[in-house]
């Protein structure tokens, strides 16, 4: 087994490559709601805007509950660093990435519910009942995201032989099938449930009735929400580069020269302001559900992962 | 005397006497009947094996026949009706079922038992007939004690089975050695003692001798 | 063979603790205790020994002219023996604190000692003499202590539990005999052997008998009705005796039969099994999530968990009746995994939940909170035990999982088609048994530790004792140890997948998981390391970029009324409630809601909520099983009327029908 | 020719005249306690000698074997722990005021007179000389139930229909052993010809259908007498209104002693019929017994009467060890004869300290008691279990040795059925004792407890420890059948001729 030896030789940009998302994902947000606000014919705040929140933040100070323990406290670091470590394992320029010896795609969904797991539980330490609604409802949606995001992905696992993300990328360029069609639909469904947005939750909101992720963080100040919020913001744009990677790579550089690179980077900023705009797109034309609805929309989305399957295996491509 | 007794087959008249005492049972009504056919059907056993030991010539058979005349044709009946009058008992004796009906059924038995009793078991022996009345005596007197309530009734039926089983014997075997014969005498003598005892227990216990009070233990 | 005084000496400790346990002094209570803890820890040795040499036969002892009693030891026994011993020791640890004032007989010490000893001979069974022998010897020992808290609920849970696990045995005993025989042998090893020439029809017969005999054991639904009945009412370190092994037996005789004895059947045994443990997984944590008993919550989840486990033992049947052997051992690898990795975490889940209860004074999750600030080290027990058993890295049940998707994913590669899309729904059966498992921990740990205490018993609850906290670390370490470093531990029950598959695959590879076919692989302690090195990157950011901060302190935001109460808080009941009315087909529940007025309809003076569910499997299989034969019994009850004449006409019938057809 | 063995039959008459001539009720007991062990004493080297070879006397008319010789010996230890647990359970009668003077002495007289004719029945060589001792028993014991020493009117109930089925059923044994003398006769004239060694040598040569119509009427009669359904009747009765000590004797041995009669017949019977017959007559009506009882344990609100069921089943699987035959099946239906001789008693002897304690034989009023009597409550859940059939008791062993020969056979549907009731009766005897040992002891059943303080004296003493060694037993024969006891099985299952 040669991953080891392998990933000795690999060039600076494969182990940097991760800092992109670190460094950008405010950067997406901050577009996302630029082009919402746009569409809904409103001026909104600059795409550079979380980056002032965040740094805003940090320079707080910060209101803990009585009631909290010391979990309370640890959770925003342990989010941070869990969703930091998905980032690490998925390789967003080029497959070069020597961290595919880390883990693979499920290694990472497993990272992102840790992250989950613990905002819950912090959102249930204040032993508010905003804070029990969030966590009840996050897992709730999670319950009905999680089965049908790891069938859409392990069609692709399939198709590619491996759940090797960089292996998957390496190989799909070639192999686009209407199977692909149907995962990627459920997937992007997947993604829009996990990252709040409408029409799963709103992310703009604190109305009691209706919120989700405000609800778990809603006790956290200062640098322990800029942390929850950044890993937020890195979550969504993990996903968005996941999708990217294992649907439509075509274009992901495959060796380490600078030219490529380049080419790379272009091919990945187009793909990813793409996923922005769709996003934007989705939020504002579609109107937030009611909670209990939600189970027909994913559900639908999990028929829409088992066809691709099906499909998968009677067309075997 | 040998050929006369087996030119009128005298056996054969006092076995089928034996068993008309047991079937009439289904016709009595009352307790004092009941007594007196068994002591009748005792006295005819006595008789039947007293011509056996003529036919034989063995001496513990008239021995036997002497027991039995002592036992079951004297002293049980004589006992019998001591309880009767110690109990004073009803006279009326309500069966479960109607006489004709009984009869009927005890007529069923006998067919049963000569079905039964097919060619080739017995070959020797000096009457097959004798050994299917006896065990039809057995059947009809256990039919006896299935339909009447009485708890002196039973024990009567008890005892016609057991002198079927003697005549049963008898047709088998030409008597069994004496000293078994005596064991089993004794130990009906003391069964039938004991059954009195109990029959007193329970009139006492119950204030009646009605066997349909003694249905508390079930299930 | 110098094992054999070894395994001598491991019985004579047992035996004598039990005994000790007899003598009735209560200051004398904890000796029991270390003698299985020596026990344990020499079977621990012995088990060790077993995983690396050929298989051994001990010296058997005859018990009449007809049957003897014979262990032999080989790698599977081996596995398990180590499995046993790992969690064992931790009980016995805990025990000695626990049972120091508690109400519970000091016949406790003595079944215990006879619980851990039977569950080593089931293992060591070479026979099926011997099997049944210590298989119902475990039962009788465990049945003595589901009773042990003297209740009415206690003892109706354990005539439950006794009965299901009897007709358990009965279906072992059935398919034993068949062996017996087809093979005329009485032994495993000659079974294995006279095994070749049996039609597969008879084959199948054993298989299913295996399945619903060892499943009931196991605790697979459907049969799966007495193991939260019975974990409600157990004492919490039983209980992690009974989750974390005694139902893992059931597992060790199925692989021991279908396995070992059995060889390879056709392919649908395995998709059966992968069924069977979907449907087990999934409805046990369904059922479990809605629980607000903490320990019948656990109960559920090892259902669950023994469903995981089928998984990858239906997956490795599969692929072996396929003749793809280096996928069925990968397979096996995921399934035994999990199974040491479930017995390490069950077992520290009970514990922390018996600690929890013990101090807590109460089973009920509405009645808990915010015990974390109050008993923080157990608390942190309990939560490695649910990040494990929940399968988030880098603990050791994401490993086991992880491995059992990949042998799923791989389904693809046998030929049926069948095959190709069942295993994958099996995988992602398996995601969403994942995330509801994830759910209620989330509601288990939460509800339990965390926010402010519903009752006064909780608010002046207080840390248990050292040896308690002792044998939660016993099991919690290497529930992380396993999760960081899984090489060591898969090699220790390679072997066992070996003599089962007929092949072997190193996975473990300089700290990586590497899975050959696919070229997939995890790197737990590559991904601690990055872990680390990203929380000391943002807490030296956070200082360069924030400076230093303080922290105000102040009640929990209240909406600007005056003061929030511990009754404001979200409730267990209300946590899952959104689950209850998505999954309402499953569960048919129904509610009632007292309102009283004041005036109505305006003025509510109080609202009584009430809501249940329909346990479909007692409502529907159980009871009405067990009444009709009550009602057929009762009805035979007439038989024995007590009227004397009918009991003479019974003899009259007997007799003319024996002399009109038997003659 | 050895006079010594009409020992064993003299010094239980002269125990019961001298215990029936006591008019002390404290010393009465251990008078009978020492005629016991005097039995005990000059009985064991004739039982020794039987399983070596035959041993006679009075010329052939008593004749020991091993069958002989192993039956004798459970009745005389079961007679030594009945009469060691009588003392106390008498002594708690009486200062109850539940009976008087003249009703122990009653008791004590009857219970040897009891253990002679089962004495009798084991020794006999003539079969009609077993026939009188199996009717003397059926008129003893029945004393014994009705009149020992308390009239009650459900006692007089029981005795009653005791007495009548077996007298009725016995009369048919009798006509059997008629029948099979004439069948004998028939082939060697009247010489001996009820001797049960003649019959055995030249039983080949006998008329089968006559033996046929024989077997019938011995099996419904002796079959009457040893509880096996559909004519089993008056034994629940019968066990649950006689005192403890008494039901342990009957149940644990009585039964067995008119099994014994089937035994000796059967292999009579089978050389000339041929092993079917007999083999399906006694597997039907064994099979009825275990079922008929499996339901009635199941619904039983009187442990005591759960307990008599009970050995109506262990009955039936005796019969059914001893038809599906063979050296296997005959071994497991002795060894069972064994086990269910030391597990029941153990019961009875429990369950008459727990009524003792609690005043009633209903299951519903009975609660907890391994709370409030640890020991009795450990003592009756091993028997409990043991009776159930479980591992690691001894009746799991020999009904598995019945279940393996019946494999051995392949009667698949008669194992089928067997597992499946021995389930059932697994949850009965659990739903009734469970709900007893199990729980908590009501108010109720406290007070109780409190109104019949346990006497620490010496017979209690000797009543615990009785039934501890019996319990020890239960478990130890679980695990290992010691040799002499296997040796002695193996030499029987030759004398009953199996090949």
């Amino acid at each position: 087994m040669s991953f080891w030896k392998a990933s000795i030789e690999r060039d600076t940009m494969g182990y940097l490559q991760f800092l992109i998302i670190i460094l950008f994902s405010p950067l997406v947000n901050g577009m996302i709601k630029k082009l919402k606000t746009n569409m809904q014919g409103r001026v909104g705040p600059g795409v550079l805007q979380p980056y002032y929140d965040l740094l805003r933040l940090l320079k707080k100070d910060m209101v803990v509950s009585t009631t909290t323990s010391w979990l309370f406290k640890a959770t925003p670091y342990i989010v941070f660093t869990a969703t930091a470590t998905a980032a690490v394992i998925v390789p967003v320029l080029s497959t070069e990435s020597p961290y595919s010896m880390m883990g693979d795609v499920i290694t990472l969904i497993y990272l992102l519910a840790l992250g989950r797991f613990f905002m819950a539980l912090g959102g249930l330490d204040a032993g508010t009942g905003f804070g029990g609604e969030g966590s009840s409802r996050e897992m709730t949606v999670a319950i009905l995201v999680e089965p049908m995001m790891m069938l859409a992905l392990f069609t692709a696992a399939i198709s590619a032989g491996s759940t090797n993300i960089v292996l998957i990328a390496t190989v799909h360029p070639a192999a686009f099938s209407p199977s692909h069609l149907l995962a990627l639909t459920a997937f992007i469904v997947a993604i829009v449930a996990e990252t709040g947005r409408v029409p799963v939750d709103n992310p703009d909101t604190h109305l009691e009735l209706t919120m989700i992720h405000e609800g778990m963080i809603l006790e956290y100040s200062g640098r322990y929400l800029a942390l929850m919020e950044w890993a937020h913001y890195m979550k969504q744009m993990i996903l968005f580069t996941l999708a990217i990677d294992i649907f439509f790579p075509l274009g992901i550089a495959q060796s380490g020269n600078p030219a490529t690179l380049a080419a790379a980077v272009a091919v990945y900023a187009a793909k990813v302001t793409g996923m922005t705009l769709l996003m934007a797109l989705v939020e504002s034309s579609r109107a937030k559900m009611r909670f209990f609805q939600l189970p027909s929309l994913l559900g639908g989305a999990f028929v829409l992962a088992f066809l691709s399957l099906v499909t998968h295996i009677m067309m075997g491509k | 005397m040998k050929s006369w007794i087996e030119a009128f087959s005298i056996i054969d008249f006092i076995s089928v006497g034996i068993l008309l005492t047991a079937v009439i049972l289904n016709a009595f009504k009352s307790i004092e009947s009941y007594v007196k056919s068994y002591t009748v059907n005792s006295w005819l056993l006595a008789g039947l094996i007293a011509v056996v030991a003529v036919l034989v010539g063995e001496t513990h058979l008239y021995i036997a026949a002497l027991l039995t005349l002592a036992t079951k044709g004297i002293i049980i009946p004589l006992f019998l009706r001591g309880i009767v009058r110690r109990m004073r008992v009803t006279h009326e004796i309500q069966p479960y079922l109607s006489n004709s009906l009984s009869l009927a059924i005890s007529g069923v038995l006998v067919a049963v038992v000569y079905a039964s009793l097919k060619e080739g078991i017995f070959i020797t022996g000096f009457s097959k007939n004798v050994l299917q009345i006896s065990i039809a005596v057995i059947l009809i007197s256990l039919f006896v004690m299935i339909t009447r309530k009485k708890a002196l009734t039973q024990a009567i039926g008890l005892l016609f089975m057991e002198n079927g089983l003697f005549l049963a014997g008898f047709s088998l075997t030409f008597g069994m050695p004496t000293m078994i014969e005596l064991g089993v005498l004794f130990d009906m003598l003391m069964g039938v003692i004991i059954l009195g005892i109990f029959a007193i227990q329970i009139k006492r216990a119950f204030a009646s001798a009605d066997l349909d009070k003694l249905t508390v233990l079930k299930g | 063979m110098e094992t054999e005084q070894l395994l001598f000496f491991c019985i004579v400790l047992f035996a004598v603790g039990a005994l000790s346990a007899l003598v009735p002094v209560k200051t004398f209570r904890f000796i029991p205790y270390l003698f299985s803890l020596a026990g344990s820890l020499t079977f621990l040795f012995l088990g060790l020994i077993l995983t690396g040499i050929t298989p051994v036969s001990y010296q058997a002892l005859s018990s009449s002219s007809i049957f003897e009693f014979s262990l032999r030891g080989d790698a599977l026994a081996g596995f398990f023996i180590i499995t046993i011993s790992l969690v064992a020791s931790a009980v016995s640890v805990y025990s000695i604190g626990f049972t120091r004032n508690s109400v519970y007989a000091s016949l406790s010490g003595f079944f215990i000692n006879v619980l851990i000893l039977s569950l080593y001979a089931v293992v060591l069974s070479a026979n099926l003499f011997t099997f049944l022998i210590s298989w119902e010897t475990m039962a009788i020992a465990s049945y003595f202590l589901v009773t042990l808290d003297r209740s009415e609920e206690a003892s109706r849970a354990g005539l439950f539990y006794a009965v299901m696990t009897h007709i358990g045995t009965a279906f072992i005993i059935a398919l034993f005999f068949i062996l017996y025989r087809a093979t005329n042998r009485m032994d495993f090893e000659g079974m294995k052997a006279g095994i070749t020439a049996m039609p597969t029809a008879v084959k199948t017969i054993i298989f299913i008998f295996a399945l619903i005999g060892f499943g009931t054991k196991a605790g697979i639904v459907p049969l799966h009705t007495w193991i939260p009945r019975a974990y409600t009412v157990v004492p919490p370190h039983v209980a992690a005796l009974m989750s974390g092994l005694m139902v893992k037996m059931g597992i060790y005789g199925f692989l021991r039969i279908s396995f070992d004895v059995l060889g390879q059947g056709p392919e649908w045994w395995g998709i059966t099994v992968i069924s069977v443990g979907a449907v087990s997984a999934l409805l046990g944590i369904l059922y479990g999530i809605i629980e607000n008993d903490l320990k019948r919550f656990l109960a559920y989840s090892s259902v669950e968990n023994v469903g995981i486990i089928l998984l990858g033992i239906g997956a490795s049947m599969m692929f072996k009746s396929n003749g793809l052997a280096a996928l069925s051992s990968l397979a096996l690898t995921a399934a035994l995994f999990h199974v040491l990795n479930h017995a390490l975490f069950k077992g520290v889940l009970f514990l922390g939940a018996g600690s929890i209860i013990h101090s807590s004074g109460t089973g009920n999750m509405e009645h808990m909170g915010g015990l974390l600030k109050r008993m923080p080290v157990t608390g942190l027990f309990f939560l490695s035990g649910a990040l494990s058993i929940c399968a988030l890295p880098p603990f050791n049940g994401f490993v086991s999982e992880w491995l059992t998707y990949q042998a799923l994913l791989l389904g693809y590669q046998s030929p049926s088609i069948t095959a190709k899309i069942v295993s994958p729904l099996g995988g992602a059966a398996l995601a969403l048994t994942g995330a509801i498992a994830a759910a209620g921990f989330v509601k288990a740990f939460g509800i339990t530790l965390l926010g402010a205490p519903r009752s006064d018993k909780s608010r002046d609850a207080e840390e248990v004792s050292f040896s308690m906290l002792a044998g939660m670390a016993i099991l919690a370490v290497p529930c992380l140890v396993f999760g960081l470093i899984p090489g060591p531990a898969l090699s220790l029950l390679m072997p066992a997948v070996y003599l089962l598959t007929g092949a072997s695959t190193t996975l473990e590879h300089h700290g990586v998981l590497g899975i050959g076919q696919t070229s997939a692989a995890l790197s737990p302690i590559g991904m601690l390391v990055t872990m680390i090195v990203m929380m000391i990157a943002v807490l030296v950011f956070i200082r360069i970029r924030g400076g230093k901060r303080k922290i105000v302190y102040a009640d929990s935001w209240d909406c600007g009324i005056s003061g929030l109460t511990p009754r404001m808080q979200y409730t267990a009941t209300a946590f899952t409630k959104p689950i209850r009315i998505i999954y309402k087909r499953i569960y048919l529940p129904s509610r009632d809601i007292k309102v009283q007025y004041f005036l109505k309809p305006f003025f509510v003076k109080s609202i009584r909520y009430g809501g249940e569910i329909t346990p479909f499997f007692e409502r529907y299989v159980y009871e009405p099983a067990t009444r009709f034969i009550q009602a057929v019994a009762s009805k035979a009850k007439l038989l024995q009327s007590g009227s004397l004449n009918l009991y003479l006409a019974y003899i009259l019938i007997t007799l003319i029908l024996l002399l009109i057809f038997a003659t | 020719m050895r006079v010594y063995v009409l020992f064993i039959l003299i010094i239980p008459l002269i125990t019961a005249v001298v215990c029936y001539n006591i008019t002390k009720p404290r010393v009465v007991g251990y008078v009978s306690l020492g005629g016991t062990t005097a039995l005990a004493v000059a009985a064991s080297p004739a039982i020794a000698l039987s399983l070596s070879g035959t041993v006679s006397a009075l010329g052939d008319t008593f004749s020991m074997d091993a069958l002989s010789g192993y039956i004798m010996a459970l009745v005389i230890l079961l007679s030594l722990a009945s009469a060691a647990y009588s003392i106390s359970y008498l002594e708690h009668e009486y200062d109850a005021g539940l009976t008087n003077v003249r009703g122990v002495r009653t008791y004590y007289g009857l219970f040897h007179l009891f253990i002679f004719t089962m004495l009798l029945v084991t020794m006999a060589n003539n079969l009609a000389i077993m026939w009188i001792g199996i009717e003397a028993t059926t008129i003893v014991s029945a004393l014994l139930i009705g009149l020992g020493f308390h009239k009650r009117p459900l006692a007089v109930e029981a005795a009653w229909k005791y007495i009548i089925l077996c007298t009725v059923g016995i009369t048919f044994a009798l006509l059997g052993t008629f029948i099979a003398y004439y069948a004998s006769t028939a082939v060697i004239g009247t010489e001996g010809a009820l001797n049960w060694t003649t019959l055995r040598d030249m039983a080949h040569r006998m008329n089968p259908e006559t033996m046929k119509l024989a077997f019938i009427f011995v099996l419904v009669g002796y079959g009457t007498k040893a509880g096996l359904a559909p004519v089993h009747n008056w034994l629940p009765d019968a066990h649950s209104q006689a005192p403890s000590p008494i039901s342990a004797l009957l149940s644990g041995i009585l039964l067995n002693t008119a099994f014994y009669g089937i035994m000796r017949f059967v292999s009579i019977v089978e050389p000339s019929t041929g092993s079917d017959f007999t083999g399906h007559l006694l597997i039907l009506f064994g099979l009825i017994s275990i079922a008929i009882s499996a339901i009635f344990i199941l619904v039983q609100e009187n442990y005591k009467r759960l307990l008599a069921y009970s050995s109506i089943e262990h009955m039936g699987i005796i019969s059914l060890g001893i038809g599906i035959g063979g050296p296997v099946g005959i071994y497991g239906a002795l060894l069972h004869v064994l086990n269910h001789a030391l597990s029941k008693p153990l019961m009875f002897f429990a369950s008459g300290k727990i009524q003792s304690r609690f005043g009633t034989t209903n299951i519903a009023n009975v609660n907890g008691v391994l709370s409030s009597m640890p020991l009795l409550g450990t003592l009756t859940f091993i028997g409990a279990l043991s009776l159930s059939g479980t591992p690691p008791f001894n009746i799991f062993v020999s009904e598995f040795t019945v279940l393996k020969a019946g494999v051995d056979r392949g009667l698949w549907p008669v194992v089928v059925l067997f597992l499946i009731f021995v389930v059932i009766v697994f949850y009965g005897v659990l739903l009734g004792f469970g709900k007893m040992l199990f729980g908590r002891p009501g108010d109720g059943a406290a007070a109780q407890a409190e109104h019949h303080p346990g006497r620490g004296g010496a017979s209690e003493w000797l009543a615990n420890a009785v039934m501890i060694f019996m319990a020890v037993m239960v478990i130890a024969l679980g695990f290992k059948v010691p040799t002499v006891i296997d040796e002695t099985i193996r030499t029987c299952v030759q004398v009953l001729g199996a090949k």
